[in-house]
């Protein structure tokens, strides 16, 4: 084999072969930055190949590794972002694509490539620097388990594939890179795999993740097969560029929908699997079992991010037909789904008492809001929410992290509180994420770039329902807020009397600090008066209009809001911080709250919540989150069960019964022949008693598990099969005998 | 004439070392006739003009194939003395299937082929035009058969290893589940 | 020259030998050999079908001689593993005898 | 023609002279024969003069005279050792299987014969000019290591079986980069065919040839390919088949008179065989050293890089002491395969950079490099202090 493999080697570099490499640039040839724009990825996966070798020891090595990595990758960002903005100063339309052949079927090409466009460019920017902030922060927070360099290497490659998808301007690139990113999230969740729980959770995030995917291939596969390719843009070839939608749109799917809706319902049903949008949310809550830096960095700012960054990326596609002043099918698909998602999020995070727990639903809801806001006001408005999102939800799950790290890995709100004493800096930061996340009007990011969303809502034409929705989910995301930080910070300590709380590290808090500047500052950029992200997205020129403040509805919007949040802010506080929740007569014994679902049921000295005590039902279904789970523990997973049982009991009885029938059935008969004929005549019938003897041997011989049998009957297949095939070609003509 | 009377040999030589490998006891007997014909159907290769596989058949067959049987053999014990019985229990439906099957190709072909195919002129094959065609437009098979044969061959390794069940190992497995 | 039928017959023989073996002979690795035997005869048909085909002579007449090339290369590779599984059988079961791997009795 | 030119292709003109007595049809299997029984006489002609040649090289190294009883200075040695292996008596064991015990000599030296077929001797002086000269060349040495294996098989003796299995193992597993590394000359020149690789190296710049060994990668591959040929065909210091010490003779342990000889034959043919093929690969084939030179017969020039080749494998038995199993095996894999798969890169490259003075650097800087890598790896702990020995002293 080696001499023919070298041979051939060898005949190869003898004739110049010429590459099938072709690259395609969209004008001229793009900056150097564009050029290398593959290394953002490259480099941390890369960090994670050599990471993957290092033994557990080394420690320094690895986290070094992982950080500088993503450092480099955030300054090639950042170039690519000064790029784009200088590109756009000068008035152009940033929009850079390089692609290339990457297999060639005949004449069938499948081609990979990367963009450079302000929607990527912003991503880069965020995932980058947030990551980079978290990969710090966890260099403490995982300081002390015994799997560091692990860690890093799933951080890392992770990190890697997410900036793949986000410069992917392939539809089956982004595709790749977002199933690493479920590989990795998996991994990560599943990081503390002793733990029964953590498992659990990390299958069910990969299967209930891959029930979206499926419908993503399927998508991705349709749009191959009407449009002939998968990239983005690619001058005028693109997907999504007007040519082929234009296809798209003349093309008729079922029920109705044109082919354009019913790819772009698919690809939807991805990307509500990865962001946990109302059907497939169920993994998100449970993958808090992972480290809280995993939750942070992947469960609530960038590959949740995926799911709304994947819409924004095709929402030519999901646009595509939209009469002016309408929306398609599928936006408003999106739109609804995103708006329940957000009610729904908000009102379980009401009822939740696990830190983590809290957090993760209103992500959920968050994401709703995100979808809201790219079906209704378009690519900048969900996109602006997710940027602010990112970092405010890293910085209150990082802060929640802290929280974990200095109460002893205790997750129960109900045994935490007073801490505003003892870990200051936690509460300070957490404090403005809160403001931030519950839309504090005027300085905090989360008001400018929620109000955008329901300012959207409130001017979509199609329905004011999801308006509707969004307001109560902006009330009740103040109260639940209010709530936690009131458990958690304020009153006294309610853990066990022998511990206390104590502050974290300073690798743990910068980051937060960090965070919680960028979490006040972002919302400059996106106020109606200077729509700074807006117009960078859209790529149009940015004026600073005052008067927009003065444009009908839009500040009677904004006040209503302001007063809702208020409202929220004040329900929690009279509910839980005006007298400070007290500890309750008997300690609590001191165990970890580790097995999900289980909120409800109470243990010894738990204190009971307000709410629950004024209205029980209503409680309970909301700490069992409406029960989900349950549902489709009763009707999927029983399904399934019974499918496989089904089969397995096929397999025992009929077919081996079958068999083992025929041969019992002969050898009774054999031996009546036997008994009858010794009786009545002599020997004149023994042959044939021998033969059915024989032949009952022989039927329960062939189940006998023997390869020699199998082989037999293997052959005289074959063999019947071929004669067939020879007679009936003779028969037809097609084999001239 | 001379090349019919070497097709004759060579037919024969292969047919009988694979007879010799279906009827001999000696399972090391059977190894070494069976690298008979290997090399009698490499002969013919070389005979169709088809140099570079007729070499690729003996470097594969004879050099690896022929020495991986004769090293199972003797790590199994077989090469000792001979089995006291080496066919399996109804080897005659076996034969008859075997025979069959050989009538109905044999039967086929005669039925099917005229005699006197038209043979043109030997094809191109040189080993660059192999190549050639390899990396062009077989690139992908190859690719495909590279990672079939690494497979094979840690798959082949980590099976014939003898199992080491060390601690380690075990919390692996059971992190694995 | 020879005909094209002759090889194909001795193709056709070999390939009923290496049937035979495979469904007579107890001994696993003999089971084996026998389908080494029979690929080869395969790769024996593919490569006179080449040579007599329509395409000699052509640049892309090389398909028959690209089939034989590959199933040797994966006839190298199921020979290892299939010989790897006798062995790892052997060690659990000391006995290479097809007749008494009885395992799978259902 | 020239009377150098004359001298040049003196045995082609021989060949096509005889040749020329018989008919037309006949004439080409004429010549082929011809060629064949030169082959068969001159090759074991030199064996004759290697084994006296060995003998007494060893023994001055070894302070001692060797051999010369047997005519003026004991060169007439090997003849006395001929007729005396032809007359000795002819054992085989009672229990060994005795077809198997006989055919396995007689396939080592045909196999081994083949394998000069492709060998060019002199310009236009190659038996079988194949387009896969090199690849058959392989082929038929993968399958010398049957023949060993019957020989350990068959004679029921459990030191030849332990050699033979050593043999194949080790000639498998260094196969492998005996390949890898002369696949780098085949990459260069663009063709299997060993005519067509001697005369790529037939150039001049100056006076200097284009041998390939006058390369980064072709000198890589030249030294790696010579190690590789060492223990392919079993020689010092690789030679743990027949490691006297410790397995009696190896694999022809149970052989003696005539068959022993063959193996004794088949042994040393191989030997020059696979010297021939290293000189043809890296040393310019039948190529004159210098330009000057040309004059000399291309023939000339071939069998004194032999004799050269030789004396070398000569100076090495008598130098190196012997590895042991795990040794061989670590410096297989661990060494040999990882730098010559290297070397293919590295020549890849020197093709693609082009001309100049830069591929020169980089290729020998990485050569260098992955060198002294390796060569750390492979010596980290195993410690090669001095031996101790447990029963002396």
């Amino acid at each position: 084999m080696i001499a023919c493999s070298a041979s051939l080697i060898a005949s190869w570099l003898a004739q110049d072969q010429a590459s099938n490499f072709t690259v395609a640039y969209v004008d001229g040839n793009p900056a150097t930055i564009v050029r290398i724009l593959w290394l953002i990825p490259a480099i941390p996966m890369l960090a994670a190949g050599l990471i993957a070798l290092l033994r557990q020891p080394q420690r320094r090595l690895a986290a070094g590794l992982a950080i500088g990595s993503l450092a480099i990758s955030l300054l090639l960002a950042i170039g690519a972002f000064t790029h784009v903005l200088s590109v756009w100063g000068q008035g152009g339309a940033p929009r850079e694509v390089i692609s290339f052949n990457w297999i060639d079927l005949g004449t069938t090409h499948l081609q990979l490539g990367w963009i450079l466009d302000p929607l990527a460019a912003v991503m880069l920017v965020m995932v980058t620097f947030v990551g980079l902030l978290i990969f710090i922060y966890s260099t403490g927070y995982m300081a002390h388990d015994e799997n560091f360099t692990r860690f890093f290497c799933f951080l890392s490659l992770f990190a890697g594939a997410m900036l793949g998808v986000i410069i992917a301007n392939s539809l089956l690139l982004l595709f790749m890179c977002w199933e690493i990113v479920g590989l990795t999230s998996y991994l990560l969740i599943g990081f503390w795999y002793h733990k029964p729980s953590a498992a659990a959770a990390a299958k069910k995030a990969f299967l209930t993740t891959r029930i979206g995917d499926i419908f993503f291939l399927l998508g991705i596969v349709w749009l191959f097969a009407q449009t002939g390719t998968l990239l983005f843009y690619n001058h005028g070839a693109g997907a999504i560029e007007p040519t082929a939608l234009a296809a798209l749109l003349s093309q008729p799917a079922a029920l109705g929908l044109t082919a354009a809706g019913a790819i772009g319902l698919l690809i939807f049903a991805g990307a509500a699997g990865k962001s946990g949008q109302l059907p497939l949310h169920v993994w998100l809550p449970d993958a808090m079992e992972g480290p809280t830096p995993v939750s942070a960095l992947i469960h609530a700012a960038t590959m949740v991010a995926a799911g709304v960054y994947l819409i924004a990326r095709v929402y030519p596609l999901m646009s595509a037909g939209a009469v002016a002043g309408g929306s398609t099918v599928s936006l408003t698909v999106v739109a609804w789904i995103g708006a329940l998602t957000a009610l729904f999020g908000a009102l379980v995070a009401v009822a939740q008492n696990d830190i983590k727990r809290i957090l993760a639903y209103s992500t959920v809801s968050q994401l709703g809001y995100m979808m809201v806001g790219l079906a209704t006001g378009g690519v900048a408005v969900g996109m602006f929410h997710l940027i602010t999102h990112a970092f405010f939800k890293a910085l209150l799950f990082l802060g929640a992290g802290s929280v974990i790290h200095g109460c002893h890995e205790e997750q129960d709100i109900r045994r935490m509180g007073g801490l505003r004493h003892t870990m200051l800096v936690t509460f300070l930061t957490y404090a403005v994420g809160m403001l931030a996340l519950s839309g504090f009007p005027i300085f905090f990011s989360g008001f400018w770039s929620k109000d955008a969303i329901i300012g959207a809502a409130h001017g979509w034409p199609v329905s004011q329902g999801p308006f509707v929705l969004l307001l109560i989910g902006a009330l009740l995301t103040a109260f639940y807020m209010t709530r936690q930080v009131a458990y958690v910070f304020l009153g006294s300590w309610r853990g066990p009397e022998h511990t206390h709380a104590h502050e974290s590290p300073r690798v743990m808090t910068l980051p937060l600090s960090i965070l919680a500047v960028f979490a006040v500052g972002l919302g400059i950029f996106g106020t109606p008066a200077w729509p700074w992200f807006t117009s960078l997205i859209e790529s149009r020129p940015l004026t600073l209009e005052m008067q927009a403040f003065s444009e009908p509805g839009l500040l009677p919007l904004m006040g209503f809001a302001t007063l809702l949040v208020f409202a929220g802010l004040g329900a929690g506080w009279w509910l839980y911080a005006r007298k400070a929740v007290q500890r309750p007569v008997s300690a609590p014994v001191h165990h970890h709250t580790q097995e999900h679902g289980d909120e409800p049921q109470h243990r010894a000295g738990d204190l009971v919540d307000v709410l629950e005590s004024s209205s029980p039902v209503v409680w309970r279904w909301l700490a069992n989150r409406l029960y989900f789970d349950e549902l489709y523990a009763a009707t999927v997973l029983r399904w399934y069960a019974a499918l496989a049982q089904l089969s397995d009991w096929l397999d025992r009885r009929v077919w081996g019964g079958l068999v083992a029938g025929v041969a019992t059935a002969f050898r009774g008969l054999g031996a009546a022949n036997k008994s009858l004929d010794s009786q009545w005549i002599d020997g004149g019938f023994d042959k044939g008693c021998e033969e059915l003897v024989t032949g009952g041997g022989v039927l329960a011989w062939l189940q006998a598990g023997r390869a020699p049998g199998y082989l037999r009957m293997l052959a005289l297949g074959v063999l019947a099969l071929v004669g067939l095939a020879l007679v009936v070609g003779t028969m037809t003509g097609q084999v001239r005998l | 004439m001379i090349v019919g009377i070497a097709f004759l040999l060579i037919a024969a030589l292969t047919i009988a070392g694979a007879v010799a490998a279906a009827v001999l006891r000696n399972l090391v007997h059977c190894a070494l006739s069976l690298t008979v014909t290997f090399a009698g159907l490499a002969l013919l290769y070389l005979q169709l003009d088809a140099q570079f596989a007729g070499f690729a058949q003996i470097l594969v067959y004879i050099g690896a194939v022929a020495i991986l049987v004769v090293f199972a053999i003797l790590l199994t014990r077989g090469a000792g003395i001979p089995e006291y019985r080496g066919f399996s229990s109804g080897w005659l439906l076996g034969l008859v299937i075997a025979a069959a099957t050989f009538a109905l190709l044999a039967w086929a072909v005669i039925k099917s082929l005229p005699a006197q195919v038209a043979t043109g002129a030997a094809p191109a094959a040189t080993v660059q035009s192999i190549g050639a065609a390899l990396m062009s437009s077989y690139v992908l098979p190859l690719e495909i058969v590279a990672v079939l044969l690494t497979v094979a061959l840690i798959g082949a390794v980590i099976v014939a290893m003898p199992e080491s069940t060390t601690p380690q190992s075990k919390a692996e497995d059971g992190g694995g589940r | 020259m020879t005909p094209l039928a002759a090889f194909l017959i001795v193709a056709a023989l070999v390939f009923a030998i290496g049937l035979a073996i495979s469904l007579t002979r107890r001994n696993a690795i003999l089971v084996l050999i026998g389908i080494e035997l029979m690929l080869n005869a395969a790769n024996l048909n593919l490569i006179a079908f080449w040579r007599f085909g329509p395409h000699a002579g052509h640049s892309d007449g090389l398909t028959g001689m690209m089939f034989a090339i590959f199933s040797i290369a994966v006839a190298a590779a199921e020979a290892a593993v299939g010989l790897g599984l006798v062995i790892a059988y052997h060690r659990h079961s000391k006995t290479t005898d097809l007749d008494a791997m009885t395992r799978m009795k259902g | 023609m020239s009377l150098t030119a004359k001298l040049d292709q003196i045995f082609v003109l021989l060949q096509h002279w005889i040749s020329g007595f018989f008919p037309l049809w006949l004439q080409p299997a004429v010549g082929t024969i011809l060629a064949v029984i030169a082959i068969v006489a001159t090759f074991p002609g030199i064996f004759a003069v290697t084994t006296v040649l060995e003998r007494k090289g060893l023994g001055r190294m070894q302070n001692r005279l060797g051999p010369n009883r047997v005519g003026p200075l004991g060169l007439l040695q090997p003849v006395a050792d001929g007729i005396k292996s032809l007359t000795k008596e002819d054992i085989v064991p009672a229990s060994a299987d005795a077809v198997v015990h006989f055919l396995a000599p007689v396939v080592l030296v045909a196999a081994i014969f083949l394998g000069f077929a492709v060998l060019p001797v002199g310009r236009n002086m190659v038996l079988m000019n194949m387009d896969a000269g090199l690849l058959f060349f392989f082929a038929i040495g993968a399958s010398t290591e049957l023949s060993i294996f019957m020989a350990g098989w068959s004679s029921r003796n459990k030191y030849s079986l332990l050699g033979a299995m050593r043999a194949v193992a080790q000639m498998i597993s260094y196969e492998v980069p005996l390949l890898l590394s002369s696949v780098v000359a085949v990459m260069m020149t663009g063709s299997l065919s060993t005519v067509k690789i001697v005369e790529a190296q037939s150039g001049f710049t100056g006076i200097f040839p284009h041998w390939y060994v006058f390369t980064p990668w072709g000198f890589a591959g030249f030294v790696l390919f010579v190690i590789a040929a060492l223990a392919e065909t079993n020689r010092s210091p690789f030679d743990l088949p027949e490691g006297e010490s410790e397995l009696v003779a190896g694999y022809f342990t149970e052989y003696s008179g005539f068959k022993f000889a063959l193996f004794f034959l088949g042994e040393y043919l191989g030997m020059l065989s696979i010297a021939g093929f290293g000189i043809t690969l890296f040393l310019g084939g039948w190529g004159a050293p210098f330009s000057f030179l040309g004059f000399v017969p291309s023939w000339g020039w071939f069998f004194v890089k032999l004799f050269g080749a030789i004396a070398f494998f000569i100076w090495l038995r008598g130098t190196l002491p012997r590895l042991r199993q795990d040794q061989l095996m670590n410096f297989a894999w661990k060494f040999m395969l990882p730098m010559t798969l290297l070397n293919l890169l590295v020549a890849g490259a020197w093709r693609f950079l082009g001309e100049g003075w830069s591929r020169w650097v980089v290729c020998s800087a990485v050569l260098l490099l992955a060198y002294v890598l390796l060569g750390r790896v492979l010596m980290r702990k195993q410690n090669l202090g001095p031996r101790s020995y447990r029963y002396a002293d």
